[in-house]
């Protein structure tokens, strides 16, 4: 653990107008660690993955990738230095063939496959691995709600990435289906990948992370093991609210 | 019964979505529609009002069929639609957003709309987009009053809500019912629906697989298991 | 499919193409015309030109050519104001063995026009095509029944010179940035400076614009005592209406090529275009007649009853043009178009356009401009003085 | 059906090459206006191939794709009549001259979307409109320029009709062949993908920036080579053609009917425009130009996805009714 | 110093009635997200009808603008109606297409009815200037700077004040959510199609009086009306005022210290310079913006 972080910002803020959607956020997330990141609406979490991302500029602060300071660098270029992340909304790439949508993060990602055969093959084992092998031709139009989240999921595989910052990747599925994601995940994490899981659903906090991060009007409000985490006065006052309380207490 | 709905299917281009629903909303009533998201929820209200042609069944409000009418005329009945993910106006005022939702009955009064939701009084002068994202559902939900509905049908009310956000907004439906606006509510967050309506349809995959009171629902185990995480 | 399409497209279905033009009893001319897009105006009143030939010839039984008199038949495309399509319909034309072309409004299209002919070894007769750069290419088989762009502003400067009392010290230019405007700018500023007028640097605007108020701005605080437009018409209307606005007012007056002789332009400008000076290739009073339509006084009355409306120059021009060449197939015996050629580079007729007669570049050199003034709302010829329906009012300012 | 299967992808590359050997033996069949007729289908075949790899594929609508045409055309009349270069050399070196300006503009403007992005390269194309109509020196200015072609001013001997055909010929097949590499290939998919969401794309590691301003300079240069061809066809040119709006708008056009982001779309709208207005303007002289604002209306209205997406679609999902194509998209 | 001022004056007017021009461009292009072609031909149209009647019962320009207005605005809603409705879903460009065809079709339809003949609404004062010092300030651009300003200020009044306008703004940003309020969206699109061109016609009126016009200066005019809704900034009701003064007032000036005709080229390296630097436009409004995300 006295390795380089994968991931680590320094005071990254960003404003918006009069608004700091994110503000002295300084996080350190060493190789192989799951980490969540939860807080209420418009707390910061998808700004947070998109100034990591390169999707938006920080105001202020840095991002450093494997201790390469990456601040401000372009989306592909951080997508090159091994980080990979799913959009809230899902943007798959319709026009396009599911099979498709993942051989781009073969051909164009980090390890850039050249030969379009090679790319489908590899495109086919990314599938078989999320579960969407079946539904290769199929266009991302015609997929389910959770098939869709799946392919978003998959693209992010096909990238073969280092750090995977998964942003509300459960938002919607059933029970059942969230426990297939959480299962990909599981199996992500032994095979060392770092995961940053912003998510909604408790649960899914719960089972997969090391550490919780809890944002709040774009500040850490507090962060440490989930279990201390959700118990946290502060935290079940700012965001759960008393409803989810008694069903933990009553519920667990 | 006020909103009566038989047999109804609707789709999206050659994919049918429902299948031969049956559902009814009665007077001053809240009804949850629960389910998975892509079961087809979200396509039954737009079904109901006129954002898709149904293909069969029928929907009658207070007598009247819904099928032939436009999104507009189904308005004059009075259905109000919150539309999921809120769809409010961003670049205009949350005052302008009001006086638009009660645009068709031309009714400019908002003092009702602001006692229920006393957080938008500070904010009518505010560009909607700005709003955060509980005091846009409160907006949301307050447009949808304005036209005075008899049915106001709300979609996602929780979505990408906080749980404390959600509690504050769903504790307002109740006195809207018995203000005399009966409230079709679609929810995956079936904990939430279901401490608040009375009654409630389970729609899975396109068809309704359950309904009943909230309270046999809410101990029923197949609900238990599927949507309340309580094995 | 495609040989299929391609075929159709060009709707001569296999028509052969002939040595000579036309067949039997018809002498048959090609005329590509801007009747639509940008020149659509000038190209409608080339193709009555061209029209009221036809009639006028048909109605004496045709061109006596060869023994045999031949009635003229003209077939019309549009050209949609542009060089290229132009040029290709004189290709087109080539195809149905029609070889003999009446040109296109303008010397743009002319002048892509010209090039084809000479590769096709067919003949062209330029009504409108004035830029003197067309004649300096070494083409052997476009003629010009009109004088030439050089003669434009020139003759506007002449007639100054010769009648204007006082006679004025300076003059400027405002003239449109195309290559003809150019052109007559040039040369009017080199008879300028022959004049012994001052010469101002000239102001230069885009072509066919309705905005020359800047121009006028820079020229107004330099006080010219004439300022001469080289213009067409919506850019001299705009001259006029502008400097009035702006209180451009020089101490001579306003002189502008070919605006003036068209009728809109008083018509647009009602008081404001009074006295104003123009240059005009033809006008009712210019001498000289000719077998198939009399006099200049007779071509006006022709085209009244025709058409409705006063002649213009540009109907003038356009008739011109198909009386060279008919005239030209007469002589010549024959329809063969190198024979044709030759008459008309020997043709020296008179007519109701004036002089018709070709220099070896195949410019009408030998028909002098008119000038026209604006007087009480009418065009009427000032210039040259053998030819003038009315006397030189000046300064042109004054009322 | 195996085997049927193993030949399906040569089917577009063998028929296309019968295209071409048919349209080879064409020329000595044709009168000179029918060839000059094809010959302008084969311009634009090329212009609305070039337009669509940028506008088509990546849905990046340039409405000053003329600017190429232009300058690839400008460029080789300056050459040839003031360096005495030849035309060969001219055509190779207007083409690249475009790429390199396509590259150069591409960069600041790529980061514009939509009609911001049209609006902004429609400036720069009218602009560059007014600086060679303000350089008469250097181009003739208004009063157009005249490429030498006779004497001993030329510096390679007119080609002629049939050299133009076959010249015309040869871009429109590089044209199409460009863009069916291209939509096959690597820089296809990332196209495609950047067409539907350019952030996601940049997310899977496209270089959104460099292959939009490669491929806005590829879409240059063969606009550009057509240009140079157009130019020292007209022998003389003016700016008001050679930049003139509408022969963007026709690009756009073309791609629109045929099917924007297709291989065979842009060719297959060319062909039916550019037969389609020629038809009209020789049978119908006086009003040629309101039947053509009709037809496109009524197959706007009728096909708004474009003939062979239409075709595809249908083929697809066995529904052809128009009436259903006009349920989709009507308010 | 003289020729700078009366040059300034002269671009403010100028530029006032390019405001005008591009007015009805910019509302539909706001509104509905389509790129009207059609609209210089409307402008030329409505030239025409102030020509026509004034030609028939000598009504002034002045009034005969509201004439040209009303046809204009009839033809705009039967058009958008009846006709771009059945379209107005598809992709971006097919209404661009749709108004193409329509823009051939109204010229050359102009064409065969009234000739490409310059025509000029004929005043006995609009030629006439107040003497200002050692400016002349015309009196015809005068009145129809005057019209621009009256006609941009009753505009924003419409949109911002009535219910009719709150009801195209909210279709302009959500037509889904603003039918859900019983908005009728057609007619919406019908109605804001309409204004545009009833008001492109009472620019053209203008144009007619202090200039002249023919068919073939419609596409000038659409070209024109497309840079000045873009430098203005769409969604703004001042936004193509102000873009056809910055346009008249930099064509002015620049016509004063440019040789030829660069004033030209300035005028659109001005455009693509505020669309590289500032894409919502001068006075464009943040939400706008938002559609270019860079």
């Amino acid at each position: 653990m006295t390795a380089t972080p994968v991931l680590r910002t320094e005071h990254l803020s960003r404003r918006f107008g009069g608004l700091n959607a994110v503000s002295d956020v300084s996080l350190s997330i060493p190789e192989g660690e799951t980490v969540g990141v939860i807080g209420p609406n418009g707390a910061g979490k998808s700004t947070l993955i998109n100034l990591v991302t390169g999707h938006l500029k920080p105001s202020s602060g840095r991002v450093l990738i494997d201790g390469r300071d990456l601040t401000g660098a372009r989306p592909w270029v951080i997508t090159h230095a091994g980080v990979a992340r799913t959009f809230q909304i899902v943007k798959p790439f319709r026009g396009m063939t599911v099979r498709e949508n993942v051989a781009i993060g073969i051909l164009y990602g980090p390890h850039g496959v050249r030969r379009m055969s090679h790319a489908r093959e590899q495109a086919t084992r990314v599938l078989e691995e999320t579960n969407l092998a079946d539904l290769a031709e199929r266009a991302p139009g015609e997929l389910s709600v959770a098939d869709a989240r799946r392919l978003e999921f998959a693209k992010a595989l096909a990238l073969r990435p280092r750090l995977l910052l998964l942003d509300e990747v459960m938002a919607g599925l059933r029970h059942r289906e969230i426990e297939s994601s959480l299962e990909l995940i599981r199996t992500l994490k032994t095979r060392g990948i770092t995961i940053v899981v912003v998510e909604h659903v408790m649960r899914a906090i719960l089972a997969v992370s090391d550490r919780v991060v809890v944002l709040h009007h774009g500040k850490v409000l507090t962060e440490g093991r989930p279990r201390d985490v959700l118990s946290d006065p502060q935290v079940v006052e700012a965001y759960l609210g008393h409803r989810y309380a008694q069903r933990r207490t009553g519920g667990s | 019964m006020m909103l009566e709905v038989r047999k109804l299917s609707a789709g999206y281009g050659r994919v049918q979505v429902l299948w031969d629903i049956d559902l009814s909303v009665g007077e001053r009533e809240i009804v949850a529609l629960v389910g998975p998201n892509g079961a087809g929820k979200t396509t039954l209200l737009r079904t109901l009002s006129g954002v898709i042609r149904m293909r069969g069944g029928t929907a009658e409000f207070r007598g009247r069929s819904l099928g032939d009418r436009s999104i507009e005329q189904i308005v004059d009945l009075g259905i109000a639609h919150v539309p999921e993910g809120r769809r409010l106006f961003a670049g205009l005022t949350v005052r302008a957003n009001l006086l638009l939702g009660g645009w068709r009955t031309k009714n400019t009064d908002l003092d009702r709309v602001i006692e229920l939701f006393p957080p938008l009084e500070p904010r009518l002068e505010q560009v909607a987009g700005s709003l955060s994202g509980g005091e846009q559902q409160m907006c949301a939900i307050a447009r949808g009053l304005m036209s005075q509905p008899e049915l106001m049908m709300i979609d996602e009310l929780s979505l990408g809500l906080a749980p404390l956000i959600v509690d504050e907004i769903l504790a307002r439906l109740p006195d809207i019912a018995a203000a005399g606006t009966s409230v079709l509510l679609v929810e995956q967050d079936v904990d939430a629906a279901l401490s608040v309506a009375e009654r409630a349809y389970v729609l899975e995959t396109g068809q309704v697989t359950l309904s009943g009171k909230a309270g046999v629902l809410l101990a029923d185990k197949r609900i238990q298991e599927s949507y309340l995480g309580i094995a | 499919m495609a040989c299929s399409l391609a075929l159709a497209a060009c709707g001569s279905k296999g028509e052969a193409p002939s040595g000579g033009s036309g067949t039997g009893d018809t002498l048959a001319i090609g005329a590509s015309l801007s009747l639509t897009g940008a020149l659509a105006r000038e190209g409608k009143l080339t193709q009555e030109g061209y029209q009221l030939c036809q009639d006028k010839v048909n109605a004496q039984g045709g061109v006596p050519v060869g023994g045999k008199k031949l009635k003229l038949a003209i077939e019309y495309q549009d050209d949609t104001s542009k060089p290229d399509t132009a040029a290709q319909l004189v290709d087109q034309f080539n195809d149905k063995g029609v070889k003999l072309i009446l040109a296109s409004y303008g010397s743009a299209n002319t002048e892509a026009q010209a090039a084809v002919i000479e590769r096709n070894g067919q003949v062209m007769v330029d009504s409108a095509g004035a830029d003197n750069k067309i004649f300096s290419k070494g083409y052997k088989r476009t003629f010009a029944v009109l004088s030439p762009a050089t003669e434009y502003a020139s003759s506007i400067v002449k007639s100054i010179a010769e009648l204007a009392q006082p006679k004025p010290k300076s003059v400027v230019f405002l003239s449109a940035d195309d290559g003809f405007s150019k052109t007559v700018t040039e040369g009017g500023m080199k008879t300028a400076q022959e004049q012994g007028f001052t010469v101002m640097s000239p102001q230069y605007f885009k072509s066919g614009t309705s905005d020359v108020s800047s121009s006028l701005i820079k020229v107004k605080g330099q006080r010219p005592d004439v300022i001469i437009g080289s213009v067409h018409l919506v850019e001299g209307i705009a001259i006029v209406k502008q400097a009035k606005e702006l209180g451009v007012v020089p101490a001579g007056g306003f002189g502008e090529t070919v605006a003036p002789p068209t009728p809109d332009f008083a018509k647009t400008l009602g008081a404001q275009a009074e006295n104003v000076l123009g240059s005009s290739q033809w006008t009712p009073s210019t001498k000289g007649e000719d077998k198939y339509f009399g006099n200049a006084q007779q071509y006006t009355s022709d085209i009244r009853a025709k058409f409705g409306h006063d002649a213009e120059y540009h109907d003038a021009e356009a008739s011109a043009a198909c009386l060279a060449l008919t005239l030209a197939a007469e002589s010549a015996g024959s329809t063969s178009p190198d024979k044709v050629r030759d008459a008309l580079a020997a043709l020296d007729t008179a007519s109701f356009f004036g002089k018709i007669k070709f220099d070896p570049t195949g410019q009408n050199v030998y028909k002098p401009m008119s000038v026209i003034q604006i007087q009480k709302g009418k065009a009427v010829t000032v210039w040259p003085k053998d030819a003038a329906e009315a006397s030189f009012i000046w300064p042109g300012t004054a009322s | 059906m195996a085997a049927a299967a193993r030949w399906k992808p040569l089917v577009p590359w063998v028929s296309g090459v019968l295209l071409l050997l048919a349209a080879l033996g064409l020329q000595s069949q044709l009168y000179s206006g029918q060839e000059r007729t094809v010959t302008a289908i084969f311009m634009f075949v090329a212009l609305a191939q070039a337009w669509n790899l940028l506008g088509g594929y990546a849905g990046y609508a340039s409405f000053g794709q003329v600017v190429f045409f232009g300058i690839g055309g400008y460029f080789t009349a300056v050459a040839m009549t003031h360096w005495h270069l030849s035309f060969w050399t001219c055509l190779v070196l207007g083409g690249v001259v475009a790429a390199l300006f396509g590259a150069l503009i591409g960069m600041p403007l790529l980061r514009l979307r939509g009609h911001y992005f049209a609006i902004a390269t429609l400036g720069v194309a009218e602009g560059i409109r007014e600086v060679v109509t303000n350089l008469p020196g250097l181009t003739g200015g208004g009063a157009g320029i005249t490429l030498p072609t006779v004497g001993d001013q030329a510096t390679t001997a007119y080609l002629g009709n049939d050299g133009f055909y076959l010249l015309f010929l040869a871009l429109a097949a590089l044209a199409v062949l460009v863009s069916g590499l291209v939509a096959g290939s690597r820089a296809g998919y990332a196209l495609r993908a950047i067409h539907q969401d350019e952030q996601a794309a940049a997310a899977m590691g496209v270089n959104t920036t460099r292959i939009k301003v490669l491929t806005f300079a590829l879409s240059g240069l063969i606009t550009g080579l057509v240009g140079a061809t157009y130019a020292f066809q007209q022998v003389t040119i003016f700016p008001e053609r050679l930049f003139d709006v509408d022969i963007t708008v026709l690009m756009v056009v073309m791609v629109v009917i045929g099917g924007s982001g297709t291989v065979l779309g842009p060719l297959v709208g060319a062909v039916i425009l550019q037969f389609l207005s020629e038809y009209l303007r020789q049978n119908y002289t006086s009003y040629h130009i309101f039947l053509l604002g009709a037809i496109i209306i009524v197959a706007v209205v009728l096909l708004p996805q474009g003939a062979v997406n239409y075709l595809r679609d249908a083929r697809r999902t066995g529904e052809y009714s128009l009436l259903a194509n006009v349920r989709r998209y009507r308010l | 110093m003289t020729s700078f001022l009366q040059a300034t004056l002269y671009g403010l007017l100028q530029g006032g009635l390019l405001g005008l021009i591009a007015v009805g461009f910019s509302l539909v292009w706001g509104v509905m997200n389509i790129v009207n072609l059609a609209h210089g031909a409307f402008v030329v149209l409505g030239a025409y009808v102030g020509w026509q009647v004034n030609d028939w019962i000598g009504l002034d320009p002045f009034l005969g603008m509201f004439v040209a207005a009303a046809v204009l605005f009839g033809l705009g809603y039967a058009l958008q109606r009846w006709l771009i409705n059945l379209v107005v879903n598809g992709p971006v460009f097919i209404t661009l297409l749709l108004t193409f065809g329509l823009d051939l079709m109204i010229v050359q339809a102009m064409n065969i009815a009234f000739s490409a003949d310059y025509r000029s609404i004929p005043t006995s004062y609009a030629g006439d200037s107040l003497h200002l010092g050692g400016i002349r300030v015309p009196l015809g651009r005068l009145l129809a700077f005057g019209v621009s300003v009256v006609v941009t200020l009753a505009l924003v009044a419409l949109v911002n004040r009535t219910r009719t306008g709150l009801s195209i703004m909210a279709t302009g940003m959500d037509r889904a959510a603003a039918r859900l309020m019983g908005i009728r969206a057609r007619h919406v699109y019908a109605l804001t199609f309409g204004i545009a061109a009833g008001l492109a016609g009472m620019a053209g009126t203008m144009i007619g009086t202090v200039g002249t016009f023919n068919p073939a200066a419609a596409s000038g005019y659409t070209l024109l009306s497309f840079v000045i809704a873009v430098l203005g900034g769409l969604g703004n009701m001042y936004g193509a005022l102000i873009g056809g003064l910055v346009i008249g007032l930099v064509e002015a000036w620049a016509g004063q210290y440019l040789p030829g005709t660069w004033i030209n080229a300035l005028a659109f390296l001005v455009l693509v310079v505020v669309l590289i630097v500032r894409p919502s436009g001068l006075v464009g409004r943040a939400y706008y913006a938002a559609r270019l995300e860079v």
